[in-house]
């Protein structure tokens, strides 16, 4: 957090998102500040819109109201034909979502590339760099997330816990200001959550700014300057992990840990 | 237009002469193509090869050739099988050449659609049906093939969409279906263009027609299931 | 069976099986080329980008080969302003209109394969392109098509043997390809068993090639893995 | 075993596999129903023409009952040895080669191979003339035969499934020339298609003979050959002959 204040803008901010399907409003008016360095879980169970909130921050879901603004820059959105809000600037919205890395929870690796293909698609394509120096980069990235030796294998031929590290790697070597993770854990068997953990852990550790949806409480509580709970689509209870876990003020809150440790 | 020429009637004969072609050929395809899965999919492999064999060979040859080859290379067993019979004039009729070789094409394809099908029966079923001490014959009658149906229909219905557009190529040993009426009527009236395009109107017809049955099948056949979304 | 006269004429077929290659290579690989445009935009959430699409494949699938084959070839040759027009060229040789006939017949085909491949990539990969800041198209030309090529070439190879069971057609045309040279011997031999055998089994081992070039083909791209999740 | 012949002959009955067998006393006349004025298809889908009136006179001649059965042209020798039919009336020239294959009557009428084109085209029919033409025929015809022995290396050869897809290829410029039977030619020049068309030069091959096919060693040649002294004889041919063409084609 050494940085966090030297930038007046903060890295990401999302003011009053509201999100529907049809009738059925499941986000209801949230808002949420990372400044540079943060990192934010959202907690929440099942239905409580962690997932789709993440996803409308980078315009994966098209929200229905609300801000978006990365570093600085306001996200454009206008209206679409049925009532959600759509970017408005299709070059803007390509140019922030590669500040705005994204990690899915069933990894979404290209099955057709190899690991080091999947991982320097987008700067070749995005960015613009040439294909030697995005070679050299993602092999760092994906010696940084241990899987160098992986790098001409298949997706399909990695573990889980390996594909999901690979995932990252692909997310970092756009070098993104945020990075998002929705349930980054939650398709692996048991034995490969914590060697994903550890890199997200060190991620923290080097001051990326994340925000983190996930099950896991205890890595959550370590991890995390700040922790969110949701509920129904709304903030029922935010602050620091103290707070939150070990004093939470809300009923449903005090429910949800209690049941979930 | 109307009149067409005064072959109006005669398209029309046609139209019925293919329809009952298709027809044919479906049951005997469906027949084919289900002995052909039962095969394929047995535990005996000399029955696995003989399966693999039919499905690859009929698939592997153009439908032309079958018709031909069915109207003019059967005439040595035909002849054989007469004798046998007491009947030594028994030979195959252009209809019944072209329902042979339809049907024996259909049913090459639809060994793959139904031994898909039958894959795709869950395990588990066979085995809750042995569980109870049900019988093979039974577990396949009561269990496996009504659930098999479903899955089969929709390839099934392409492929009769396909056999029904096959039935053009039993024109060249001279049954009057639609192909065979347009092109007598092309000799009379010098009008290819015309009555080539009344045939493939008709055919599009008839391929509306089939479609629309298909869908009620389906639906028919998909009672009691929740349709999977994705 | 008379195995010398299989032996005779055999160079000829062999002849026909060159002409029967050419067809199918070159309405494949047009057919390929107008299909994938045709099949995004048969994919396309819009109305009025699919309603074209949608009624062209509609139209071909719909229609036997062989009427779609009259009607170009004789058909067309019944306009004054045809036979006037820039294209006679190539409506008068009976080999271009066999390749425009069997491409605007293959064309529907794949188009529906490319459709089925691209709604078939999991929407995931597709997120995770443009979470990337992939523009659209950038996401259709390096991630979706890339991995519908692979997801639709099974399928493709099965077309591109229907076609070759298709190109049989063009005997009817004047073409001397392998059906037609087989045809025209038999006029000069009147036994059609053997030769009909001969082309049957040609048929077959070219069937045979290009099944094995498409699973090597398909090794290259390392297809069975990107069939993984589905 | 008995059962289960009866059981097979009932499925055989089921998929008409009898359809045209069981009719033992009935002769079957083959002929290909596309070949315009000797034998065609009406609208009402009734095989007429010249072969087909002739035939007719003789099966009155012979007594006997008689339908039409109608064949593809290249299959349809074939298609007589498969018994698919009894004899074959449609202007078939009588050939060493089918002799090999097939039993022929005396012929009932002679023919010619005569060349036709464009009347605004001059052609030599001869080789140097020819040299680099399209010409289009039926497939396995005398006049497919003629052009391939004698022009082969000269012409560029379209062999058709039917007379009449020649002459369509013909009216729209596909091809320069069709090579056939001159009084088929004839019937055709005098339709309103073949108005711009002419005859080229001399006939190539004026003997050209043409037969009934029976299968080899059928008695029925012989039968065939008494009835068809009997029309000539008494004036039937004739009178057919006339209906169809102002000169005596016998």
């Amino acid at each position: 957090m050494t940085e966090a204040m030297t930038e007046a803008a903060p890295a990401l901010e999302i003011r009053n998102l509201h999100k529907r399907y049809g009738d059925l409003e499941v986000i209801k008016g949230i808002s949420l500040t990372a400044r540079d360095g943060d990192v934010i879980s959202i907690l929440g169970s099942s239905g409580s819109g962690k997932s789709t909130f993440l996803r409308c921050i980078n315009l994966l879901e098209s929200p229905h109201q609300g801000q978006i603004i990365v570093a600085g820059e306001e996200l454009k959105l206008k209206p679409s034909s049925n009532g959600n809000l759509v970017a408005a600037d299709s070059k803007q919205i390509n140019r922030l979502r590669s500040k705005i890395g994204f990690v899915f929870q069933n990894f979404n690796l290209w099955p057709h590339m190899t690991v080091l293909d999947n991982v320097t698609e987008a700067p070749r394509r995005v960015l613009g760099m040439s294909k030697a120096a995005a070679t050299e980069m993602g092999e760092a990235l994906l010696a940084k997330v241990g899987i160098a030796d992986k790098r001409h294998c298949y997706p399909n031929q990695l573990s889980g816990g390996q594909q999901q590290r690979a995932a990252i790697a692909r997310t970092l070597a756009m070098q993104p200001k945020v990075i998002l993770f929705d349930e980054p854990t939650s398709a692996l068997d048991p034995e490969m959550v914590q060697e994903v953990l550890s890199v997200i852990r060190a991620l923290a550790e080097e001051g990326r700014t994340m925000l983190l949806v996930t099950h896991e409480m205890n890595f959550a509580r370590q991890v995390s300057s700040e922790v969110v709970f949701l509920h129904q689509g709304m903030v029922e209870e935010k602050g620091t992990p103290d707070a939150v876990f070990n004093h939470p003020k809300s009923e449903r809150c005090k429910q949800f840990l209690s049941s979930n440790h | 237009m109307i009149d067409l020429h005064g072959f109006g009637p005669a398209l029309a004969a046609g139209t019925l002469m293919t329809i009952k072609l298709a027809l044919c050929a479906l049951v005997l395809g469906l027949v084919l193509g289900l002995a052909g899965a039962l095969a394929k999919t047995s535990s005996s492999w000399i029955l696995v090869y003989i399966g693999g064999l039919y499905s690859t060979v009929v698939r592997g040859i153009p439908e032309l050739l079958w018709v031909l080859l069915m109207y003019f290379g059967t005439v040595n067993a035909m002849r054989a099988l007469g004798t046998w019979l007491g009947r030594p004039d028994l030979e195959l009729s252009p209809f019944a050449a072209g329902v042979l070789a339809l049907g024996l094409c259909f049913g090459a394809y639809a060994t793959e659609v139904f031994r898909g099908a039958l894959l795709a029966v869950p395990p588990g079923h066979r085995e809750a049906g042995l569980a109870l001490g049900l019988s093979t014959v039974r577990i396949y009658w009561r269990i496996i093939l009504p659930q098999m149906w479903r899955m089969a229909l929709p390839g099934l219905g392409n492929l009769f969409m396909i056999l029904m557009k096959d039935t053009a190529l039993v024109s060249v040993i001279g049954l009057e279906e639609i192909m065979r009426r347009s092109q007598i009527a092309v000799t009379a009236s010098k009008q290819p263009f015309t009555f080539f395009l009344v045939a493939a109107l008709i055919y599009l017809s008839l391929t509306i027609v089939a479609m629309i049955g298909l869908h009620f099948l389906e639906r028919q056949a998909s009672r009691g299931f929740v349709r999977a979304t994705v | 069976m008379q195995w010398d006269v299989i032996l005779q004429a055999l160079p000829k077929l062999l002849q026909g099986v060159v002409l029967t290659l050419e067809l199918v290579a070159l309405s494949c690989i047009a057919g390929l080329i107008f299909a994938i445009p045709m099949g995004i935009a048969r994919a396309s959430t819009r109305w009025y980008v699919r309603s074209l699409p949608y009624g062209y494949i509609f139209l071909f699938r719909g229609t036997p080969l062989l009427v779609q084959l009259f009607l170009v070839y004789y058909g067309l040759a019944q306009f004054e302003a045809v036979r006037q027009g820039p294209l006679w060229p190539y409506l008068r040789d009976p080999f271009w209109c066999a390749v425009i006939t069997m491409t605007m017949h293959t064309t529907a085909y794949i188009a529906e394969i490319v459709r089925g491949a691209l709604q078939a990539v999991p929407a995931g990969e597709i997120e995770a392109a443009r979470a990337l800041g992939m523009s659209k198209t950038q996401t259709l030309l390096f991630i979706t098509l890339p991995r519908a090529i692979r997801i639709g070439l099974p399928a493709y190879s099965n077309e591109v043997i229907l076609m070759l069971k298709g190109s049989a057609l063009a005997s009817t045309v004047t073409l001397l390809e392998l059906t037609g040279m087989a045809r025209t011997i038999i006029a000069r031999t009147y036994l059609p068993v053997e030769i009909f055998f001969a082309a049957g089994v040609l048929y077959l081992l070219i069937a045979y090639v290009l099944v094995l070039g498409f699973k090597l083909l398909e090794k290259v791209l390392r297809v069975d893995t990107g069939q993984l999740g589905r | 075993m008995n059962n289960c012949k009866k059981i097979l002959l009932a499925l055989a009955a089921v998929f008409a596999l009898v359809s045209q067998a069981a009719v033992a006393d009935k002769l079957r006349i083959g002929t290909e129903g596309a070949y315009p004025p000797f034998n065609l298809t009406d609208a009402s889908g009734k095989v007429v023409g010249f072969d087909m009136d002739i035939a007719h006179a003789l099966c009155a001649k012979m007594k006997a009952e008689c339908e039409v059965v109608t064949s593809d042209w290249d299959g349809i020798i074939p298609a007589l040895n498969a018994k698919k039919f009894d004899f074959i009336v449609a202007s078939m020239s009588i050939t060493d080669e089918r002799k090999q294959a097939v039993d022929f009557t005396d012929p009932y009428y002679t023919n010619k191979l005569q060349f036709i084109g464009p009347k605004s085209a001059k052609v030599a029919v001869d080789k140097a003339g020819l040299k680099g033409k399209a010409v289009g025929t039926q497939r396995a015809t005398i006049a497919g035969e003629w052009l391939e022995k004698n022009m082969g290396d000269a012409v560029d050869l379209k062999l058709y499934d039917t007379q009449e897809n020649a002459y369509l290829d013909l009216s729209s410029g596909r091809i320069d020339l069709v090579l056939g039977d001159v009084f088929v030619n004839w019937g055709w020049l005098k339709s309103d298609a073949g108005k711009e068309f002419e005859f080229k030069g001399e006939p190539v091959f004026d003997n050209d003979k043409i037969g009934i096919a029976v299968r080899k060693n059928d008695p029925l040649r012989e039968k065939l050959n008494a009835a068809l002294k009997e029309i000539i004889a008494d004036g039937t041919y004739k009178k057919i002959n006339d209906q169809y063409f102002p000169f005596s084609i016998l």
